[in-house]
């Protein structure tokens, strides 16, 4: 049953970024990318990860995903469906690609990963994952996280200045 | 139970389709959107052995990850709409003013 | 109980809560009508059924066997599907309300959360609409909802976080429960008052309906839809409304909990408690004017933005001092 | 008291903050409150000193934060406090809140006099980072802290050239010195797994090893505190501020290499050659430093060269084994040399009217005794303690380093030590006879303006020199088995006890001596020695005086008869010259050299082939005119085709690089898979 719907989502996220790669109108990739990332959140709840899939779509989805829509809108990119799409190197690039792509088939057919654990709650109970990581991330990384905290601080006053235009008096 | 594998290789084909993304497109935009995608098989991998271990430390760089990618969204799409604002372009192999 | 059975009870609990909420949405419409018409002066529908009792039904007819236009120019997938992901959204929410102690569809550890989570997609179809029809207004309209929807979701959610330190859980049923003895309404009333500013913003309402200001842009994002599509993004918007105080009766008035002498069931007490926020609601559309774009940014980010976090700064010290 | 040991270096770090990033608005109150600051964290020392003196004792690690960790190797902000670290953080703390003190009078109404406080901040931070981190990573950040430090106040005055370039100086001989602790970091490293002082001192090294570590270490410790041969930054780094001078390049900084040496004493202790390498290193710098005090003119210069002097001491205590006498004499001149310099600053305060290059010069002082009597007397107290006149502190700590080295079978270090404390009584005292005494030589304009320093400047004198007087006697006597010894036995190592150089001779004195332990100082040969030592300290004081107050033609005299040795001392040995000559001038020869290389070959090779182009091309346009053209079409071709191939690298073009690094990812997986 889980290994079921985990095939679903996989296949939803596969498709959907092969879908987003692929299209030459950025809204529509940057639509399929949303596709993805809520399959994602799907594949996450499977694997035990409640809260990152509510970050996922709240975050992710709700938010970023929003905000490169509303800057494609900003930019007028309707001439830029009209270009050639592929960079020249592409050829050689998807080549790469596939050759990685054979050889992580061959790294991850060594195996040898130990037994799988069992969360010591249930999916759904109410002491269970949103507690548990809040419990983690307030104690033993909140070093990261004071640092996160300041990244995006600094991102978002580096963006600020990048896109402001200048007002000359 | 799924194997840890699978979320091993989905993690792979996500990050593989998303560096095909960068290299391959020209647009800057679909080169955002494909790092986006790189830095969510990653998080794939992390909440995959998260769940091996039941540890929760792959969920909480998976939170870091997405706060990473926030700032990258947003300097990132600040450069893009500058340079738009200035060139009118934002195919990324016309930015070639290094190259001489 | 099998799995067959335990999914057919859940699709029996939706299949009621889709059917009550549609129904209750189209008749919120004509409450609409008639409480602005009353506040003007005026009668409101009267022709169809007593006292135009029938009128939302009529429309809907009328909706349903309408032409459905689409643009020449518009990018016509998009154009189809965003009317879907506007509504969608707005349904799947209802699934984690607790009408009653006993009725709900699920009941989920993170329901505030996905609440949060779900319905910060609802902005997808507005900006899938307002791109896709190919028009100035539209657009305008698109890009305005982007922003603000973004911006106050922030003080949404961080609004809701003074009720969740209270009750410690993110859990619907147990945050109703929390609330047995004292609503969290006078433990919390600055958070209520940035959570109902900011879903007033969330549902598009007036004073905050900008994306489909008539005045300068038509309609907003939906000028360009007409018949069953249309219909889907009024049904949505109303659909929200309903959302929007459904969470707001759960987190700061008690819930389904009623007063003890009063034999009510626990649901009733649930609509009664919507009803008056929802009255509220079109009240605030016949009063109030509308505001203006840097207006309504500045309201955001320069004083709600920092009264939330006062909140949470001295719920939290609060909490920790005397509790 | 002990867990709140963060605090000590919290005080300053706020200072630094709220003076750096405030200064405009602190401006006439960075002073007092940097000086607040470095008073608080003096107060919880003295609270965590209290316990460590008079409690318990014992070695406590205070963990701040786990700072890295990466596979094997981690490192924590943690703070050790043992006997060692307080004494260094009674020291740190207790003088630099004096310099603080005084600083306030002595900068006041200078423009940059929030940046100074906050320097001087940022200096006890780090210094405190480097004295009480628990590991070689904590302590490698206070003591590269400290270097940046000292850089910027000996540049404080950065307008003028000379204090700019001794910035410069003393920041890259210093480096030299980082270069060398690094190295001697990664091999602790390598050979122990850690870098923290419990588990290093734990491991036994062969002695190879602890030798090499304890090689790489000292070249620091050179840098650091100014041995030879990577003195010279010190002298010049007296363009600085005064209380700099008495801060950072006398009491605090440069005892950081004797600190890092004593405090890796168990490392040095199983490579022994390393400690007579130590030992002879800073007997040597003793003399070397002495001598060519003997005839600075510039007041802070003597003072200067009297610092790597007595450092030299401090090494050379350390060398031979008496680790605690080391730290004891760190301890004093830590006193008497911040009281000198902080009197050399009233002093040249009292002279700022004199023109610029006389405020410094003592041929143009004299006869300050009557106007400025407090300077004079704290000053004095300051002279006679570092010349080795009992019971001032001086004596105590001076007295045990030299019966160590004697006792340890150091002849030769010893013999250095005396010849070297008789110059320094003597240079002191030429120095107090021609300041304060004989004659007024003092620019006539200047004359008038000449006055004692205000209290802020008077006061710190005062308390340093009640400290140069009983801080060597109190926890000194009786020599080495004072207090000092008992309390910081914990701390340091036991000397190696069949020291290398000790063969046959030590083994005769210690029979001679009567006594059993070596060292112990006790028995006639002990007696004798110090009967020597007073009796060198009041040689050189008897010599200035006759040299300086009676006949004061001698020096004349004395210079006339031994010109090329007189020339040789004032300009110090010409090391200067020497490193100018041996070090900068041949890189300076190797660029001019490879820019003539690149001038004469490579462009005549360029010139060369294009003029047998030319040639060639004119030969064979004479010969066939398809050939020509088919030969250079063909060069260009080949270029072309080769600059393709190189464009291709380097395209300027994000994606190619990206490009790039998938394959470099290909290439390591690659090499994972099938290696």
């Amino acid at each position: 049953m889980e290994l079921l719907f985990f095939y679903i989502f996989a296949a939803g996220i596969v498709g959907a970024s092969l879908l987003m790669v692929t299209r030459a109108n950025v809204i529509h990739a940057a639509l399929s990318l949303v596709l993805a990332f809520l399959f994602m959140a799907g594949l996450f709840v499977l694997a035990g990860a409640e809260f990152l899939a509510g970050v996922q779509i709240l975050v992710y989805a709700g938010g970023i995903m929003v905000l490169y829509l509303f800057s494609i809108m900003l930019m007028n990119v309707g001439v830029s469906i009209r270009l050639r799409q592929w960079h020249r190197q592409s050829v050689l690039a998807l080549a790469a690609a596939l050759l990685l792509a054979a050889e992580i088939w061959m790294v991850l057919g060594r195996g040898g990963y130990p037994e799988a654990r069992r969360w010591p709650w249930k999916l759904g109970e109410t002491p269970g994952n949103v507690e548990a990581l809040g419990q983690v991330l307030y104690t033993k990384f909140l070093f990261p996280f004071e640092v996160a905290s300041m990244l995006l601080l600094a991102a978002m006053i580096g963006a600020i200045v990048l896109a402001k235009r200048r007002i000359t008096r | 139970m799924i194997p840890l594998t699978h979320f091993l290789a989905l993690g792979a084909i996500l990050f593989l389709i998303g560096a095909a993304g960068v290299l391959m497109r020209r647009n800057a935009i679909m080169i955002l959107l494909s790092i986006e995608l790189m830095l969510n098989s990653v998080n794939v991998t992390f909440v995959g052995f998260a769940r091996q271990w039941a540890d929760l430390t792959g969920q909480v760089f998976a939170i870091f990850i997405i706060a990473v990618a926030a700032c990258e969204a947003a300097v990132g799409l600040a450069i893009l709409i500058s340079l738009n604002r200035d060139r009118q372009m934002v195919n990324v192999d016309e930015i070639n003013l290094l190259k001489w | 109980m099998g799995i067959v059975a335990e999914a057919l009870i859940a699709l029996v609990k939706i299949a009621v809560v889709l059917g009550v909420v549609s129904l209750v949405v189209a008749y919120l419409t004509y409450l609409e009508r008639k409480i602005i018409a009353h506040i003007q002066m005026r009668l409101g529908p009267m022709r169809v059924g007593w006292h135009g009792l029938l009128q939302p039904i009529a429309d809907g007819l009328k909706l349903f066997l309408k032409e459905d236009i689409i643009p020449d120019k518009a990018d016509k997938i998009v154009f189809v599907i965003a009317p879907v992901m506007v509504l969608v959204p707005a349904f799947v929410v209802y699934s984690v309300l607790p009408f009653s102690q006993n009725f709900y569809i699920t009941q989920i550890n993170v329901g505030l959360f996905f609440i949060l989570a779900v319905s910060s997609l609802g902005v997808f179809g507005i900006v899938m609409a307002g791109w896709a029809s190919n028009s100035k207004y539209s657009l305008l309209g698109a890009l305005r909802s982007a922003a603000q929807m973004l911006s106050y979701e922030i003080f949404l959610g961080f609004s809701l976080i003074g009720p969740l330190m209270l009750a410690g859980s993110l859990n619907l049923q147990r945050i109703v429960e929390a609330q047995g003895d004292v609503w969290f309404v006078f433990y919390q009333p600055l958070a209520f008052v940035v959570f109902f500013i900011a879903s007033l913003a969330e549902t598009n309402r007036v004073p905050f309906d900008l994306p489909e200001a008539e005045t300068e842009l038509v309609a907003g994002f939906h000028t360009e839809y007409s018949g069953m599509k249309f219909a889907f993004f009024f049904l949505a918007e109303y659909a929200n409304i309903m959302v929007t105080t459904a969470v707001a009766v759960a987190l700061f008035f008690g819930g389904w909990q009623g007063i003890d002498w009063i034999p009510l069931p626990g649901f009733v007490w649930y609509l009664l408690k919507m009803g008056v926020l929802i009255f509220v609601f079109i009240w605030l559309r016949a009063t109030l004017p509308r505001y203006r774009y840097d207006q309504l940014m500045r309201l955001g980010w320069k004083f709600m933005f920092p009264l939330v976090m006062a909140n949470i700064f001295l719920t939290g010290l609060v909490k920790y001092l005397f509790l | 008291m002990i867990r709140y040991a963060w605090l000590i270096p919290l005080f300053p770090l706020a200072g630094v903050l709220i003076n750096g990033l405030l200064g405009s608005k602190t401006r006439g109150a960075a002073g007092h409150l940097a000086t607040l600051m470095a008073g608080l964290s003096f107060l919880v020392v003295l609270g965590i000193s209290r316990e460590m003196i008079l409690g318990p004792g014992g070695s406590h690690t205070v963990a701040v934060w786990n700072w890295i960790t990466a596979g094997k190797f981690s490192a924590s902000l943690s703070f050790l406090i043992d006997p060692l670290s307080t004494i260094m953080l009674l020291v740190v703390t207790g003088v630099g809140f004096v310099i603080h003190l005084y600083s306030i009078g002595y900068m006041h109404g200078d423009p940059g006099y929030p940046r100074f406080f906050t320097y001087l901040n940022l200096f006890m931070v780090s210094m405190l980072l480097l004295v009480m981190g628990d590991n070689y990573l904590v302590m490698f950040v206070g003591w590269e802290g400290v270097g940046l430090c000292s850089y910027l106040l000996i540049g404080f005055w950065y307008e003028k050239k000379s204090a700019s370039d001794a910035g410069k100086k003393a920041f890259i001989v210093n480096r030299i010195g980082d270069a060398g602790f690094l190295l001697g970091m990664f091999l602790i490293w390598s050979l122990t797994g850690s870098l923290a002082y419990g588990e290093v001192f734990k491991a036994e090294l062969a002695a190879p090893a602890a030798t090499a570590i304890g090689l790489l270490l000292f070249i620091g410790a050179m840098g650091k505190s100014a041995q030879i041969p990577l003195y010279v930054w010190l002298p010049d780094a007296m363009e600085g501020p005064t209380p700099v001078s008495a801060l950072i390049h006398a009491a605090t900084m440069v005892t950081a290499g004797v600190y890092m040496v004593a405090r890796t004493s168990p490392i040095y202790v199983q490579g022994p050659a390393a400690l007579e390498v130590v030992a002879l290193v800073g007997a040597l710098t003793a003399i070397f430093a002495a001598s060519i005090g003997l005839v600075q003119n510039d007041i802070k210069r003597v003072l200067a060269y009297s610092t790597v002097s007595q450092l030299g001491f401090m090494f050379m205590a350390l060398g031979v084994g008496a680790f605690a006498s080391g730290i004891f004499h760190l301890m004093t001149h830590a006193f008497f040399k911040g009281l000198l310099f902080l009197g050399s600053g009233s002093v040249i305060h009292a002279l700022h009217h004199a023109p610029a290059d006389q405020q410094q010069d003592m041929r143009y002082m004299g006869g300050l005794r009557s106007k400025m009597p407090v300077t004079y007397g704290t000053f004095l107290i300051g002279a006679i303690a570092i010349a080795g006149v009992p019971p001032f502190a001086g004596f105590w700590s001076k007295d045990e380093i030299l019966a160590g080295a004697f006792f340890s079978g150091h002849y030769l270090v010893w013999g250095l030590g005396t010849a070297a404390a008789f110059m320094t009584a003597f240079y002191m005292f030429r120095l107090i006879f021609m300041t304060f005494h004989g004659e007024m030589r003092v620019d006539h304009h200047a004359r008038e303006h000449i006055h004692e320093s205000p209290a802020t400047m008077t006061v710190p004198l005062v308390i340093l020199a009640v400290l140069s007087v009983v801080g060597g006697i109190l926890p000194g006597f009786p020599p080495d088995a004072g207090w000092i010894h008992k309390f910081l036995a914990p701390s340091l190592a036991k000397a190696p006890a069949a020291h290398a150089a000790a063969g046959e001779g030590y083994r005769i004195v210690k029979a001679a001596a009567g006594a059993g332990e070596p060292g112990g100082g006790h028995g006639t040969v002990g007696i004798v020695l110090i009967a020597l030592a007073i009796a060198v300290a009041l040689g050189g004081i008897a010599l200035a005086w006759r040299m300086y107050m009676r006949d004061t033609a001698a020096p004349g005299r004395l210079a006339a008869r031994f010109p090329g040795l007189y020339r040789v001392l004032l300009n110090k040995y010409y090391v200067d010259e020497f490193y100018q000559a041996c070090i900068v001038e041949p890189i300076y020869r190797l660029m001019r050299s490879l820019f003539n290389f690149d001038q004469r070959v490579v462009d005549g090779a360029v010139n060369g082939s294009s003029f047998l182009t030319v040639w060639t091309s004119r030969l064979s346009g004479l010969f066939d005119l398809r050939t020509v053209d088919g030969a250079v079409n063909g060069t260009a071709s080949v270029l072309a085709f080769f600059a393709q191939l190189l464009k291709f690298i380097q395209s300027g073009m994000v994606q190619n690089y990206l490009f790039m690094m998938l394959l470099g990812v290909f290439l390591m997986v690659s090499a994972y898979l099938f290696r």
